[in-house]
């Protein structure tokens, strides 16, 4: 039967990670064979309803996208368009009949990586640089500062924000004004953190992509978000014809496979066994469900002198 | 005569419709003196413009030195050796002398500036003609007279064989003119050739050798110096005689309008120290000085865009209004120094300029809403009444020349608005209770000159009080039945014309006691 | 208090504050030679970009890196030349021909890196400029050279400007070009050949992003920093030594912010720190540039022959 | 290369301009389309279909036009007066902050107003703001003799950090889960819309009047007068007896205005609530705009039009080809650049010697 048409509509551009994930994740449907995909990239608020209406129009059964920003707008289209299928990343409920929600639900990872980091620094002092304070950052900075708290209780964070999704170079200034401040373990929300830690010889942990590939020596752990599971889903429930409302924030869960921290591959001797014991123990017990990694949106703060 | 250093033929240069220059032909001797006359808007700038490579001619060429000289490249008739001395300063007010003149001497990619040789070559030059100033000095901060120097060095210091005046005396007290002809004899003594543009016939046939008239673009008359009268030249620029106002003596001076009672204000070069002064209806008072001595002070004070610091100013009585506005509404006609810069908005159409003055009275506005009617229909009657051409109400003031752009300035102030007349100013009711003219003449054509000082002289007979501050001499000895002499920023008394001559109002000037 | 003396007392600060100032310092210079002819130049914002992208891919297809600092310069020589064209050729706008340019080369740039790298993870790098350890100096031993560049071109800019012909004509351009002109200087050339040169420095002050203070090409990473350098030059009244000091002083409070944003004992919300760069410049431009004396012709389009 | 007055322009020329700055334009967008590798066929149509083609397309390039046209008019009235305000950008964001302060914080506060006066006020708040942020460059230019070219510039990140501020605290919008968005305004503040189905606001029509009203202004009062008279000459409009800096200062309180009623009517017509991106550079456009239009307040309204139109043209078709999205932004400055030469073509005839 005629491949399932799919369109990506992303506020930021394809590198930014989180957009990335969405659209590696599709891509590989199409590259299956399952789905035909289109997608527009750092498309402005402005221009965001209008482009899912193009799309719509377009015929296309599922469309994939962020509705963060412009939540009326995007609820507005679902609503004109009942016979397409969306899979919105939003914080709020789901609309039916056809308008699903998403979103990185990865603080599960982030905790375990935040063992890690606890484990890893000498100075306990842990470094974070952000792009702005929104749910899907704060999340994962709270989980991953209580994981390196259970681990390390003297560990303390500093924390700044660079009011900016694409500003590596000054993402690496904050990055140096912590690791100045005796900071030895970043955590890397944004690109240019890891770099600052490279060069000056620190640790960092990535997150929601494994960037250890690029930085051997100094990534340690990364939490990573598989939007397949969610893509996936949505893609055969359309093609049953069942696509229905409901919140896939679960299959971005470890459960689910949506997340999971990366192999610790080029640190796996040099992280310390009992860190990795209580690291993997704590994995058990989330998946066995007899520990929950609470959600807090709230913006971190600075814990440092 | 030896044979000529430059020769034009058939220039011909249209800007739109208008032809500003008509195949002219016109040489020049070496050591001669060539002074070129003719109305505002005849054609002179154009002419010279053309010659030193501003503005491309449409037709016709032009030889130096037997070589004929590239259209429209200033660099060409540099290195010619034509000067030019341009009818509107072009200095840097921010670069110092030194900068100004050297600027472009050098090659452009030489690596470094040779300033020491340069000074002392300057130093020569200026030495050599008599001219001083200050190397080191921003031009913004010299007088007008330094700054016409530093053009003239401009051009020497390129050793130039031809010198090309535009107006230099324009802008020049009689002292600063003076000192500049003696200058202009050495460079003749030195072998070099000089065009000189000037509206001032008596200086004209002074320093000249032969003159060139134009009129509407053509090349209407040429004749040795020698011999020919100024109303001679008058009646060639003009195409017809001009008879010189001659100034009745008052009907007697009524009651006081406008006085100053120990008035001081401003600071600098620019600043009046306890000045008395009365001025009375009925009556023209002629204020002599060396611009630069407050005269722009006491203008500004009188025009609503200064006030005192001390002292009081007084019309009819009552306080002087601070507004420009509020004075207009009480009777002051204003006349500004600079026309062009303060006179007029250049951009915007005659009838919102000549309205200007008045858009915020009834007569041409309502709730703040323009009656354009009204307006329109009074710059017309201004238009008419003060013979403004080369413009109609809806066209730019910019393309006005000098000469008209000032019948227009003198029209707004003089012509009021309510008056039944579109004759000048002689509905009595509505003539200006007080007329404030700062350098009423300057850089027009004789023909405007005489027109305008026929107006104030007929508004004084009107009734008005009119105050001309000038440091053209003839034209206060012409216009004034009492003289003051400005200096320093402080102001002799004001005595009848007969009681000066220009010996002693020279001395005043100068700042000698009497 | 306290925290701030050990802020300050720490030397990799200075390394920083150095090291956020370069790409200014370049972009400064690069305005103040357009303004001093006389021409505003509102494309830096896009330039930068511009010189980012190229001076990047010029590496990345494997030529050495200063091979990609000269792509760069070249860009924005470019991109300078149609600025020079549209304002100085055909005497438009200043203000639209430099936003114009801006949208222009950022769309462009943009543009060219989705076509070259459609498929993307995590975005391609490059090796960059390493820092000049061998230079024995203390805070300078950790910059690049393109930071030593940028210093050094501060006083070849005073020099070129302020005591050779070249410099001199380019001044009067920007003070008055009748007069320049009625000395046979070509105003057109003059300010065509400042523009150009002006911009290529721009599209350097891009390169430093992605050759030198990172490693990558990334989308919106120039982030104003083109606008802050036109404010700048405001600040230096057009003085290349002041230049170098806006730049230095600008850099100096977005590492302080950094700084203190991130201490426990900070209790304003951040974008209270990220805002203290620019309200003190505008603070600093109140003390300095009051009744700063303008290149008299600056923003003034000049046509041969009209008046 | 030297330029020349055309004394007449002949009507072949009036033609012959713009068709050539499309064909540049269309030029661009085939090499541009032909570096993607996409094929260039329909690449044409497709602009012209997506930017005026359909309803839609037309109701979407309007849309895109409402806050252009108030910013252009904002750059427009400022630029007149020579006042060089870089900052409507920031004026905007300010704008909208206001209005959503009026028109949707005011939830608990227990006074309840007529939606009707309520809109009155919401508009008249964010009047207020963008005209005071403009105040002060504008004081700083007159009394200090600051460049506003600078301070305008600077005050636009300041701003957009205010408003981020204000996102992340007191206007939060509690029911975003945490997503840094304002309250939404009273349902009932919002603008109707002109077509059932797209986006097209009665903002449209608010626009185009104050454009009218900007225009009349320009031309027939006093005040106009002395805007024009300041712009071109301060010295002779001084010795005229127009008060100079009271009239720089009402420019600036004019153009902030219709900069912050831009950034309300964004809100109340299109989002209903202020977030950080709300504006791809509505500010700066609205300078080009300006300029497009020669500065007459009717002009922005056309020109307005077109770049939304060639924008949002240019996007769709980028999509129906397969091309970076990005190519939009390009055409647009290509298309812009372009017809700026043709109508300088239009009065000038280039001559080379
Ligand atoms: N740049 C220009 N554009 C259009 N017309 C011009 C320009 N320059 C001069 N003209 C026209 O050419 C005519 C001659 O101008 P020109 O400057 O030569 O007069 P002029 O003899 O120098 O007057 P004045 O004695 O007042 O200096 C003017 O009437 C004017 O209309
Ligand atoms: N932009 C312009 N457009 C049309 N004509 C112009 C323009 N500029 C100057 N002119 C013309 O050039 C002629 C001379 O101009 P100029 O400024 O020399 O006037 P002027 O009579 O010399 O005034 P003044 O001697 O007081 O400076 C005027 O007749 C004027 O019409
Ligand atoms: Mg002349
Ligand atoms: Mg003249």
């Amino acid at each position: 039967q005629a491949k399932l048409k799919v369109a990506g509509i992303y506020t930021v551009p394809f590198e930014q990670q989180w957009a990335g994930r969405l659209h590696t994740a599709l891509k590989a449907a199409e590259a299956r064979g399952e789905i035909e995909y289109k997608a527009s990239e750092n498309v402005s608020n402005a221009d965001y309803e209008r482009v899912m209406r193009e799309y719509a129009t377009a015929g296309n059964a599922l469309i994939v996208g962020e509705a963060f920003a412009v939540e009326a707008a995007a609820r507005k289209v679902a609503k004109d368009f009942p016979k397409t299928a969306f899979l919105m990343g939003s914080s709020g409920k789901p609309a039916a009949p056809n308008f699903s929600v998403f979103d990185n639900y990865i603080q599960e990872p982030a905790y375990l990586s935040g063992m890690v980091a606890g484990g890893m620094t000498k100075s306990n002092k842990i470094g974070m640089v952000g792009g702005f304070p929104i749910p899907e950052v704060n999340r994962l900075m709270n989980a991953f500062m209580a994981g390196a708290k259970e681990v390390n209780p003297k560990v303390e964070f500093s924390v700044s924000f660079i009011n900016s999704w694409f500003d590596p170079p000054k993402a690496k200034e904050a990055a140096f004004a912590m690791i100045d401040k005796g900071a030895d373990v970043m955590y890397a929300e944004r690109f240019g953190v890891s770099d600052a830690a490279k060069e000056k010889g620190k640790l960092a942990i990535g997150n929601v992509i494994n960037t250890q590939p690029q930085y051997p020596d100094t990534v340690v752990a990364s939490a990573m978000w598989h939007f397949e599971p969610s893509a996936d889903r949505a893609i055969k429930l359309i093609k049953e014809g069942k696509f229905a409302a409901e919140d896939y924030g679960q299959y971005s869960m470890m459960k689910y496979k949506g997340s999971s921290l990366a192999p610790l591959g080029t640190f796996e001797k040099k992280v310390p066994a009992d860190i990795v014991t209580k690291m993997k123990a704590k994995e058990k017990a989330i998946l066995d469900g007899s520990f929950t990694v609470v959600v807090d949106d709230t913006q971190p703060k600075s814990t440092a002198k | 005569m030896s044979d000529p250093v430059l020769v034009l033929s058939g220039i011909t240069k249209r800007f739109g419709s208008l032809v500003a220059n008509d195949s002219i032909s016109l040489h020049l001797g070496a050591g001669e003196v060539l002074a070129l006359l003719g109305e505002n808007g005849a054609g002179k700038s154009t002419l010279v413009s053309i010659l030193f490579g501003h503005y491309v001619a449409d037709a016709g060429h032009i030889r130096a030195f037997g070589q004929s000289l590239p259209a429209g490249d200033p660099k060409a008739a540099l290195a010619a050796g034509i000067g030019m001395v341009h009818q509107h300063f072009t200095l840097a007010d921010n670069l110092s002398v030194l900068d100004n003149v050297m600027m472009g001497s050098e090659p452009l990619w030489q690596p470094f500036t040779r300033r020491s040789a340069a000074r002392q070559r300057l130093a020569e030059v200026a030495q050599r003609f008599g001219l001083a100033v200050d190397a080191d000095a921003l031009v913004g901060s010299l007088s007008v007279g330094a700054r016409q120097r530093v053009e003239i060095l401009k051009a020497l210091y390129r050793g130039a064989r031809i010198l090309i005046l535009d107006e230099p005396t324009a802008v020049l007290t009689p002292q600063e003119s003076e000192a500049l002809f003696d200058v202009l004899t050495q460079m003749v003594a030195q072998g070099l050739s000089i065009i000189f543009i000037s509206h001032k016939l008596g200086e004209v046939l002074r320093v000249s050798h032969r003159v060139a008239v134009l009129r509407g673009g053509k090349l209407v008359a040429q004749a040795p110096a020698q011999g020919t009268t100024q109303s001679q030249l008058a009646q060639w620029m003009v195409g017809h005689a001009i008879e010189a106002p001659v100034r009745q003596p008052s009907r007697g001076a009524g009651e006081v309008v406008c006085e100053l009672d120990n008035v001081s204000t401003g600071r600098g070069r620019e600043k009046l120290h306890q000045v008395n002064l009365q001025l009375r209806s009925g009556e023209l008072v002629a204020i002599a000085g060396v611009s630069g001595n407050g005269q722009v002070a006491l203008a500004e004070l009188l025009s609503g865009t200064r006030t005192a610091s001390a002292g009081r100013v007084t019309l009819q009585g009552q306080p002087l209004p601070a507004s420009p506005a509020d004075l207009v509404k009480r009777g002051v006609a204003r006349i500004p120094e600079d026309r062009h810069a303060v006179g007029v908005v250049g951009d915007l159409p005659l009838w919102e300029n000549v309205a200007s003055e008045r858009l915020r009275t009834p007569a041409f506005s309502i709730w703040g809403w323009v009656r354009r009617a009204a307006a329109k229909a009074y710059a017309q009657r201004v238009i008419a009444a003060f013979d403004v051409r080369g413009g109609g109400a809806t066209s730019a003031a910019r393309a006005l020349s000098g000469g008209n752009m000032q019948k227009l300035i003198l029209g707004r102030a003089l012509l009021h608005p309510d008056a039944a007349t579109t004759d000048g100013v002689q509905a009595q009711t509505h003539t200006p209770r007080l007329i404030v003219a700062h350098q009423p003449t300057w850089g027009l054509d004789i023909g405007a000159v005489r027109y305008v000082q026929g107006q104030l002289l007929a508004a004084r007979d009107a009734g008005a009080a009119v105050l001309v501050i000038s440091d053209d001499l003839d034209e206060v000895l012409t216009l004034g039945d009492r003289v003051a002499v400005m200096h320093a920023g402080a102001l002799s008394a004001a005595r009848p014309a007969e009681d000066w001559t220009r010996e002693t109002i020279g001395l005043a000037m100068a700042g000698a006691e009497h | 208090m306290t925290e701030l003396v050990d802020i300050l007392s720490n030397l990799s600060f200075w390394v920083a504050v150095l090291r956020i100032a370069t790409p200014l310092i370049f972009g400064t210079l690069g305005v103040l030679l357009c303004e001093r002819a006389g021409v505003l130049n509102l494309g830096i914002e896009g330039i930068l970009v511009a010189g980012a992208f190229t001076g990047w891919l010029t590496v990345y297809a494997g030529a050495p890196l200063w091979v990609g600092v000269a792509a760069a310069a070249a860009t924005g020589a470019v991109l300078g030349s149609l600025h020079a064209f549209l304002t100085v050729g055909l005497a438009l706008s200043q203000h639209v021909s430099g936003l114009g340019i801006t949208l222009l080369a950022t769309s462009l740039s943009y543009y060219g890196y989705r076509v070259s790298f459609p498929k993307v993870s995590t975005p391609p790098t490059i090796t960059p400029f390493a820092e000049m350890g061998w230079l024995g100096l203390p805070v300078l031993a950790q910059q690049t050279p393109l930071t030593l560049l940028a210093l050094a071109l501060v006083p070849l800019l005073a020099y070129v400007l302020y005591r050779t012909p070249l410099g001199l004509s380019v001044r009067m351009v920007g003070e008055n070009p009748q007069a320049a002109e009625g000395q046979g200087v070509s105003v057109a050339q003059v300010r065509t050949g400042a523009i150009v040169a002006g911009s290529a420095l721009m599209g350097i002050a891009g390169s430093f992003l992605t050759l030198s203070a990172f490693n990558a090409f990334f989308f919106n990473m120039v982030n104003g920093r083109g606008w802050i350098c036109v404010a700048l030059v405001v600040f230096a009244s057009w003085r290349p030594g002041k230049a170098l000091l806006g730049a230095l002083l600008f850099a100096f409070f977005d590492a302080i912010q950094l700084r203190l944003q991130q201490s426990g004992s900070a209790v304003l919300p951040y974008q209270l720190y990220l805002m203290l760069p620019y309200v003190l410049s505008i603070l600093a431009l109140v003390l300095v540039a009051r009744k700063a004396s303008y290149p008299q012709a600056l923003m003034k389009p000049y046509r041969k022959g009209e008046r | 290369m030297q330029l020349v007055k055309r004394n007449t322009t002949s009507p072949a020329v009036l033609v012959l301009a713009p068709i050539s700055a499309v064909l540049f334009t269309l030029l661009i967008s085939t090499l541009l389309v032909l570096w993607a590798g996409a094929p260039v066929g329909q690449t044409y149509g497709l602009i012209l279909q997506g930017g005026f083609g359909s309803v839609f397309a037309l109701s979407e390039t309007l849309t895109r036009a409402v806050p252009l046209i108030l910013t252009g008019l904002a750059a427009a009235v400022a630029f007149k007066a020579r006042l060089f305000n870089i900052g409507a950008e920031g004026q905007l964001y300010v704008g909208a902050l206001a209005a959503v302060a009026v028109g949707g914080m005011h939830g608990g506060t227990g006074f309840e107003l007529p939606a009707a006066l309520l809109f009155v006020l919401m508009l008249l708040a964010a009047a207020l703001a963008g005209a005071l942020l403009l105040l002060g460059p504008a004081l700083m230019k007159a009394r200090l003799g600051v460049d506003e070219v600078v301070t305008t510039l600077l005050l636009n990140f300041i701003v957009l950090l205010f408003v981020s501020l204000m996102l992340d605290g007191p206007m939060k919008d509690p029911t975003a889960m945490g997503w840094p968005q304002s309250v939404a305004l009273l349902a009932d503040l919002e603008l109707g819309k002109l077509i059932a189905q797209t986006r097209l606001h009665t903002g449209l029509l608010g626009a185009c009047a104050l454009a009218v009203l900007i225009w009349v202004l320009m031309k027939y009062t006093v005040l106009g007068f002395d805007i024009r008279a300041v712009g071109t000459n301060p010295r002779a409009a001084a010795f005229a007896g127009v008060p100079v800096t009271r009239t720089v200062v009402l420019v600036a309180m004019l153009s902030g205005a219709l900069a912050g009623l831009a950034g309300a009517i964004e809100v109340a017509g299109r989002t209903s609530y202020l977030t950080l991106d709300m504006s791809p550079g509505y500010g700066y456009s609205g300078i080009v705009i300006a300029m497009l239009a020669g500065l007459h307040p009717l002009g922005v309204v056309a020109a307005s039009m077109f770049v939304a139109g060639v924008l949002v043209g240019a996007d769709s078709m980028s999509r129906a080809v397969g091309v970076p999205t990005y190519i939009a932004d390009v055409i647009v400055a290509a298309s812009l650049i372009s017809v700026l030469v043709a109508t300088l073509m239009t009065q000038y005839r280039v001559k080379f010697k």
